[in-house]
């Protein structure tokens, strides 16, 4: 059995993806969220436009605020989305 | 012990009513934030996005950063979500603690942390159509960060 | 324009109708400290004193200097006077802005300057029998000289 | 006709003097606080009493906070207290 990653997109990122969310097989380990972000671009036009600029995207990795650079680990949900804005 | 009470929904609330609890711990000093979506510039309504999964956690955890620098007695967070007008309560921050320093730095901590470190996403729309989701200012971040 | 209360008195107040009305104000953010008798030492009960002819307008003099420095949309402040018990409210400063900074800071700085630099005096009565005149605090002082 | 100066004591300053405040003559344009406060302090004991730490007293003068070295000029109330302890 494979290991999935569940991915949830928030604001302008679920919008441009059109979608909230989504199940992949998990990429590794040792691959980082800057990395599968690069590799999600690739998906096509939706993904494209929402990760046209990595440094305006923030990541989540099982609920906690990870940097761009984290690895993936044995993480399960990855969030991606822009800078909050609560409050 | 002490109180913590974390909400995170659409309704509306009462701040007296938070007001009250925080004021019957038996400290003397009760601080509180609320705030409430500005008009102006067209602003027609704001709707107001999380990660529900996420949500309550992350603010617990800056509940207990807040614990930790100042002896609270009690913490009471509530932030709605979905749309909200102008003159609508987004957001209230209140504290109770025996010193007013603490009561009142740590609302001030709290809000600030909300506003750049809880997973929230404001869009707003304007009368002319216009809909744009609210960029983070690098001045809230700033704000946050004199906390150390 | 902004809106400017001042309430020198014995009577008790209600917080909720006071931040009802600072919330009306069309700014972002309403901030707000209350102050409570705390119990415990075997205090019975306080009494406070002021100066009445003097209170209400160093008391607006303390908000002028407020205005000065922040933007503010209204600052609301009660001050009880009289006799008062563990669990009843002393003080209420209250402030709006546009700005949540401002509202905090205000805040802060308007309880800091009424805590020493407003005529009241307060006696505190244990229950064996002891009432003493609270002694001023130079921690207090120091807390104020930080606004420069 | 002599000017009046009023003076008002607050807290333990007058619950040792015993009353709230009095009128006196004017003591004069160039005298000070302080100068007022020695006067005062041989009125008798409860006077002795309160003023007996002059460093421990704060004034109002006309409803203005003043320093102990003010003069009186021409000041007509004059309020005699401990440090403040409101809030």
């Amino acid at each position: 059995m494979t290991a999935q990653l569940d991915i949830l997109y928030f604001a302008w990122v679920r919008e441009r993806i059109g979608k909230d969310g989504e199940s992949i097989a998990h990429p590794g380990a040792e691959v980082s969220v800057a990395e599968l972000i690069a590799l999600l671009a690739a998906r096509g036009e939706g993904y494209a436009q929402a990760f046209a600029q990595p440094e305006r995207l923030r990541a989540a990795l099982d609920q906690h605020f990870v940097p761009l650079d984290a690895l993936l680990g044995s993480g399960r949900e990855l969030a991606l989305f822009p800078p909050v804005t609560g409050g | 012990m002490s109180l913590v009470s974390i909400t995170v929904g659409e309704a509306d609330f009462d701040p007296a009513s938070l007001l009250a609890q925080l004021e019957g711990l038996g400290g003397g000093a009760v601080a509180s934030f609320t705030g409430i979506v500005r008009g102006g510039d067209g602003l027609v309504a704001m709707r107001l996005d999380h990660y529900p999964a996420m949500t309550e956690a992350q603010i617990a955890r800056i509940v207990e950063d807040a614990q930790a620098r100042w002896p609270l007695l009690g913490v009471i967070v509530v932030h709605r979500v979905g749309e909200l007008h102008p003159g609508e309560r987004i957001v209230f921050v209140g504290t109770a603690s025996a010193h007013r320093g603490a009561a009142l730095e740590a609302c001030a901590f709290l809000i600030d942390w909300l506003k750049t470190s809880a997973p929230f996403w404001k869009k707003e729309r304007f009368a002319d159509g216009r809909a744009t989701w609210v960029e983070a200012r690098a001045e809230d971040d700033a704000t946050r960060d004199r906390w150390g």
